[in-house]
């Protein structure tokens, strides 16, 4: 009997032992990974981290920042905004000081909660916007934003196998069977095309096509969006935002739906696309500065953002990379051989044309379910 | 049952030359085999029979028909490998029938054969194990009926117990002698072990380092008249004492410095035997008698001095140094537990043997 | 029919073999190749060119990228031959060999799974993601290659030398460090350049756990190509290849592929 | 103190320096799992805010289009694999059993040696060289084997192309080491046996490469099943995987409790794959119990004949 007992107790102080030092390796494994929290709080070097879309911030203007206030940037890439979003969801963004979202997941961090409010007492530049994207909806008083650029969603295509005004464009051209258009006699040769690749933007823009309006549907008009995508999916070559340059100058496709953005750089190359904001309408996609509420460098972050907002550097940004800056000037210094493109720089007839699409989360949960049906078609 | 012969057979392996010239014949139905020291080319010899290698020069018959540039797996010969060579992934029974199932036999004939053939070699009821699951000697067996099950004319055996134990050795001699016996199928069978080669065989071929058949006969033969030193040492052990011929009368004597004349007898005269040329005795150790008294009636006599005593159990061995410097070795069975005469280190002693027992070897 | 068979040994085999060899050097091939081009857009040869390499090196996030892509590679390098022959030894001594089956699922599982597996922890416990996410995927990874290889070379070892070394009078610290380590040393230098260079082009881990301020040189590369043809990938990724190769040939030097290759 | 500390630390030496690996695979391997298997049966519940165990997300999966997704993963790994060995086993018969020593090694050398840069660069470098203007393209069209309008990009072709390029070399290493170790004098055994080069292959050669053929399906078929920058660079985006639907999960629609879900049916795929082989083990074990039950059989039919 008490040999038992004597064995039972060995056992236990084994236990003990044993639990005792991978408790030990715990508190020091824990305690490493959490000191990056620890510094967060407690850093006082000059760094800014900056998490941003590529081709946003031009290396010349970083650095240029950096010349200026010895405020060292450290950039992260996202692709997506959704990306962001569940960085956010993660930790709320903790690290973060300065970052780069649209007009929708400015409204969906605000609404959560995440965001600083911004004081416009830093940020003289904020005058130098242009008002056109001021005061939108999804940050009516542009408490949590500042836009930082701008950009649409709409058609390129080639000028030679689609000869129809740019006023006249229509997303009939992308939506519709190619084969059916060609047999009408409307293009000069049957094609594929590139189709955007969130389904948000996609559903936002066949709902357009088929039933002129935006805001909201019923379950059977969603189920005919739905149909009308995965019919689409025949003739699309491929669902692509950012390879879109490729496709069209290769010659693989003659139309993209795609954004604004590339129109420029496909212009340098070659002149025979176009830009055309259809006219059932197109979507407007601003970009905006947003400070997270985790951020511990407010000052340094406003710093940051009324830089990139100042004529000079948005001017730069804006030639380096193609895209519209939200500052007016900017705008106006861009290439004069840009400029007479008007639908690059649309008049106010045609911005009425260009939506926000705002989705409730219930929407989006469908529409992600349903494009989940297109991919796997 | 055919016999094989070997013609001016050469074959080098990176331009060193393995076997040159060989010329061999096996009779049909004889255990044949071939015993050299390692590295001599033997088993080369083997694989060349096997048709694992192709030779650079010669034929080879098997029976009349030459199977030069047969390939491999069209000869009827069959080789029980060093190893065993045993697939790992087939069972007992699927490695006998192997060479059966290769031949696409009917699935009766196979069992009726393997069986015939596990049985021969005792190991029927084994038919379900792997071969790791064997100990060395069944795998011996098993590698043995998966040769035989194919019926070769000839089978090749490349030192097939070198893995085994002393005691399963002999028995596997045994086993192997009364299975030849039986079957009276062609054995060769390649060793460095002249025990195994003696034992086991009709006939035997030594083999020399340079991969040269040294003597060819049966096993008595090459013991008791070996035709060169380098036979008599390498088959067994021997006394080799150098000496010069002397010829008188038909009567044979060898003078050896600083030991007198002995006298010598052969059977045979040789080419090489004339008066006053060196040559070398051999004289096994078994043959010399060796008492702390001298002896009547041998032909030959010696006095020494015992420099080191090997008991052995069943016999001991004792290193005489004899005048002229030379150490001779005797054998003396241990026949009785208390011998008359107990020999010991140091001992002045004689030796005597007789001179039919003597061989004359060339220089 | 005989005669096919030989035709088919001698002159199919080689023709397949070619052609696989082929099928994985085309593109590395012409991939290398055009990272020379002049061209901006890359359809055809426009003269020999530095231009993209002089870009690169110009280029401050992609010394960032590999800085970070160095660090932890590094680091993953360190800690999991450190606790990887920490385990070995100490588990055979102790005889609890029963744990190092375990280590096989790191490479067996889908990749993906690890990755989301530990985002899914480091958001749970609000861990903040970064270098510590990206090495703790690495060296999970990085275990299930070093564990079985040197402790395949562990066991191979004969008992006696350690028991030897015990037995003159030596520690088990002193053991490890002038017996085990050195016997070991070529699987330790074959796991950990197998494990550098695999933290090097680990895309999936990295790119579910980099954080803010970590961003490594796949995950880079992965969003250059998201965006299009652009023949400064194609230099990133001729430096890519030349880093590797110049570790595999540090590897094949040292002998100790075989070895590698046997134990995989 | 110290005493007390150095002899736990020495009463306990294998432990403490075994357990940081351990305890390194425990705290990011096998929690990451539980923590998985947490957020796929636990949910919140916004009105009453309180967590609910919920098996919704499962029921999920094996209702709608996504168990049909994880099919079509399991059906394009499964092809990889296939078309990874047809090629792999040549490749590895020929490094391990044909071609001088030296020779050999300079091939193995070349072989592991792309298989060591970045998969991201491999696939890049595919599309490089299947677009349009691709070197490629460039070729099939100036031997008129396809038209100027068809191109390579963006099929399911391509993508058993990029994945096969990707894993070939993890199925060839395991056949090779496998085919390298065996002894050849099995070959020579068989051959002696009468067996020609054809039949020592079907009987000896393959039967014995076996573990190595399973260990390389093994490296191939599960990150073929899980892969998702070889569909999304070379596919197009046009076909959805398990890996695609996953990463769509957890950082696009951010529905990580079914991502969740998804994943952890993924790790049941490694599980399920062993059981197969085991299982095929299992069959063959079987069948030659069969075997041996009939010999014995027949052996007691002809009793008279063997005794």
């Amino acid at each position: 009997m008490n040999e038992r007992l004597d064995k039972l107790a060995a056992c236990a102080r084994r236990l003990m032992r044993r639990s005792a030092i991978v408790g030990v390796y715990l508190v020091v494994l824990m305690a490493a990974l959490y000191v990056p929290l620890l510094f967060s709080y407690f850093k006082t070097q000059r760094t800014l981290n900056v998490y941003a879309f590529t081709e946003t911030f031009s290396p010349e203007a970083i650095e240029l920042f950096e010349e200026r206030t010895g405020i060292k940037i450290n950039i992260t890439y996202a692709e997506l905004d959704e990306e962001i979003g569940a960085k956010f969801a993660i930790n709320g963004g903790i690290g973060y000081d300065v970052v780069n979202v649209s007009d929708f997941m400015v409204r969906h961090l605000s609404k959560q909660g995440y965001l600083q409010k911004l004081d416009y007492s830093c940020l003289p530049n904020a005058a130098r916007l242009n008002p056109r994207l001021l005061g939108r909806v999804f940050d009516p008083k542009n408490a949590y934003s500042l836009p930082h650029k701008w950009f649409m969603y709409g058609l390129v295509y080639d000028k030679n196998v689609f000869k129809v005004s740019p006023d006249q464009m229509s997303l009939a051209f992308v939506f519709n069977d190619p084969e059916q258009l060609y047999k009408k006699g409307l293009v000069s040769r049957p094609y594929r095309v590139c189709m955007i690749d969130s389904p948000m933007d996609a559903y936002f823009l066949s709902m357009l096509s088929l039933f002129n309006r935006f805001d909201q549907f019923t379950p059977q008009e969603f189920d005919a969006i739905t149909r009308q995508l995965l019919q689409q999916k025949q003739w699309v070559e491929c669902y692509t935002l950012y390879t879109v340059e490729y496709f069209l100058l290769s010659g693989i496709i003659p139309i993209a739906l795609t954004s604004s953005n590339f129109v420029r750089k496909i212009w340098d190359m070659s002149d025979q696309y176009e830009f055309a904001i259809p006219r059932e309408g197109g979507i407007l996609v601003i970009e905006n500065l947003v400070i997270p509420k985790t951020s511990r460098k407010g000052d340094l972050a406003h710093e940051f953002i009324n830089f990139m907002l100042s004529d000079e550097v948005a001017t730069l940004n804006s030639q380096e990379y193609g895209w519209t800056s939200a500052n007016k000037s900017a705008q106006e210094t861009l290439d004069a051989q840009y400029k007479r493109k008007s639908h690059l720089f649309p008049d106010e007839h045609v911005f009425k044309r260009l939506h926000i699409p705002l989705f409730t989360s219930y929407a989006r949960r469908c529409a992600d379910d349903a494009w989940l049906r297109v991919g796997f078609a | 049952m055919k016999s094989i012969r070997l013609e001016r057979v050469s074959k080098s392996y990176d331009g060193e030359l393995i076997i040159d010239n060989l010329n061999l014949e096996i009779k049909a139905g004889d255990f044949f085999a071939l015993l050299g020291p390692s590295g001599c080319g033997k088993t080369t010899v083997l694989r060349l029979i096997a048709g694992l290698e192709t030779v650079d020069a010669g034929r080879i018959f098997l029976g009349d028909q030459e199977i030069t540039h047969v390939p491999i797996h069209e000869r009827k010969i069959n080789t029980v490998f060093q190893q065993y060579a045993l697939f790992p992934h087939l069972t007992v029974f699927e490695n006998v029938a192997y060479s059966l199932r290769v031949r696409k036999m009917a699935a009766e004939t196979i069992n009726a054969r393997v069986a015939e053939v596990l049985k021969m070699v005792r190991l029927s009821g084994f038919e379900g194990k792997y071969p790791r699951s064997l100990s060395g000697g069944q795998q011996q067996r098993v590698a043995l009926a998966r040769a035989l099950v194919a019926e070769p004319e000839v089978l090749l055996l490349d030192e097939p117990l070198a893995a085994l134990d002393l005691k399963l050795k002999e028995e596997m001699l045994t086993e192997l002698n009364q299975l030849q016996d039986k079957l009276k199928t062609t054995f060769v069978y390649v060793t460095h072990d002249q025990f195994e080669a003696l034992t086991v065989s009709d006939q035997m071929a030594i083999m020399n380092p340079q991969g040269d058949i040294e003597q060819q006969g049966t096993p008595k033969q090459i013991y008791e008249f070996p035709v060169s030193r380098f036979v008599a040492n390498f088959v067994g052990n021997t006394n080799i004492i150098e000496g010069r011929l002397h010829i008188s009368d038909r009567d044979y004597q060898v003078e050896v410095e600083g030991l007198g004349m002995f006298s010598v007898y052969t059977p045979t005269e040789k080419l090489w035997m004339i008066p006053g040329c060196r040559l070398l005795m051999s004289v096994r150790p078994e043959k010399v008698l060796i008492s702390k008294k001298p002896r009547e009636g041998f032909s030959n006599s010696l006095q020494g001095k015992v420099v080191d005593i090997i008991y052995y159990g069943r016999s001991t061995q004792y290193r005489v140094r004899l005048k002229n410097g030379q150490n001779l070795i005797v054998f003396e069975q241990n026949e009785e537990h208390f011998p008359q005469e107990s020999i010991d280190w140091d001992d002045e002693v004689h030796v005597h043997f007789q001179k039919e027992n003597v061989v004359l070897l060339e220089h | 029919m005989v005669e096919n068979r030989k035709y088919l040994g001698q002159f199919l085999l080689p023709l397949v073999v070619g052609a696989a060899y082929l099928f994985l050097y085309l593109p590395i091939f012409v991939l290398v190749l055009f990272s020379f081009n002049d061209a901006s857009f890359s359809i055809s040869w426009q003269g020999f060119s530095l231009r993209w390499y002089e870009k690169l090196i110009n280029s401050p996030e992609i010394l960032n990228a590999l800085q970070a892509s160095l660090i932890v590679a590094l680091a993953t390098t360190f800690l999991s031959l450190l606790i990887g022959t920490c385990f070995v030894v100490a588990s055979r001594w102790g005889r609890t060999s029963f744990f190092s089956n375990l280590f096989y699922v790191n490479i067996l599982l889908p990749e993906i799974v690890l990755a989301i597996g530990i985002l899914s922890l480091f958001t749970f416990f609000r861990i903040p993601l970064g270098y510590g996410s990206l090495i703790a995927g690495h060296t999970l990874l990085g275990l299930g290659f070093v564990i079985p290889i040197v402790r395949a070379r562990f066991v191979e070892l004969d008992p006696v030398l350690t028991e030897a070394s015990l037995d003159l009078g030596a520690t088990y610290w002193v053991t490890f460090r002038k017996v085990i380590i050195p016997l070991l040393m070529p699987s330790l230098i074959a796991s950990g350049l197998l494990v550098f260079t695999l933290s090097m082009d680990d895309f999936l881990i990295s790119f579910f756990c980099s954080g803010p301020t970590v961003q490594t040189l796949a995950v880079y590369v992965y969003s250059m190509i998201r965006t299009g043809v652009d023949p400064m990938i194609n230099a990133v990724s001729t430096c890519f290849l030349v880093i590797s190769s110049l570790l595999v040939f540090l590897l094949c030097s040292l002998k100790v592929v075989d070895q590698v290759l046997t134990h995989e | 103190m110290k005493k007390a500390l150095r002899a736990i630390f020495t009463q306990e030496s294998s432990f403490v320096f075994s357990c940081p690996a351990v305890l390194w695979q425990f705290v990011f391997l096998y929690m990451p799992f539980a923590v998985l298997a947490l957020y796929s049966v636990i949910d919140f519940n916004e009105v009453t805010g309180r967590y609910f165990l919920t098996a919704f997300y499962y029921r999920e999966i094996f209702t709608s289009l996504y168990i049909q997704i994880i099919f079509r993963s399991f059906l394009l790994a499964a092809i990889t694999a296939a078309v990874c060995f047809l090629i792999a086993y040549p490749v590895a018969y020929f490094l391990a059993l044909k071609g001088s020593k030296r020779f050999k090694t300079f091939l193995l050398f070349s072989l592991i040696f792309p298989s060591w840069t970045s998969l991201i660069v491999q696939v890049y470098a595919w599309f490089f060289l299947l677009e349009k203007n691709g070197f490629i393209s460039w070729f099939l069209q100036w031997t008129h084997i396809i038209s100027p309008s068809f191109h390579l990009l963006n099929n399911y072709f391509t993508i058993v192309l990029g994945m096969v390029s990707c894993f070939l070399p993890f199925m060839i290493l395991p056949i090779y080491a496998v085919l390298e170790k065996m002894d050849k004098r099995f070959l020579e055994a068989s051959a002696d046996l009468g067996a020609d080069r054809f039949e020592t292959f079907r009987r000896v050669v393959f039967p014995m490469s076996l573990p190595g053929v399973y260990a390389g399906i093994m490296l191939v078929f599960i990150p073929s099943f899980g892969e998702f920058a070889i569909p999304t660079l070379l596919g197009g985006s046009k076909y959805v995987f398990w890996g695609s639907v996953i990463v769509d999960k957890f950082l696009r629609s951010r529905s990580w409790r079914l991502g969740a879900a998804l994943a952890i049916i993924g790790i049941m795929l490694p599980i399920l794959l062993m059981c197969c082989v085991y299982l095929g083990r299992a069959i063959r074990e079987r069948y030659r119990q069969r075997q041996s039950k009939e010999y014995t059989e027949y052996l007691n039919a002809n009793k008279d004949l063997w005794g």
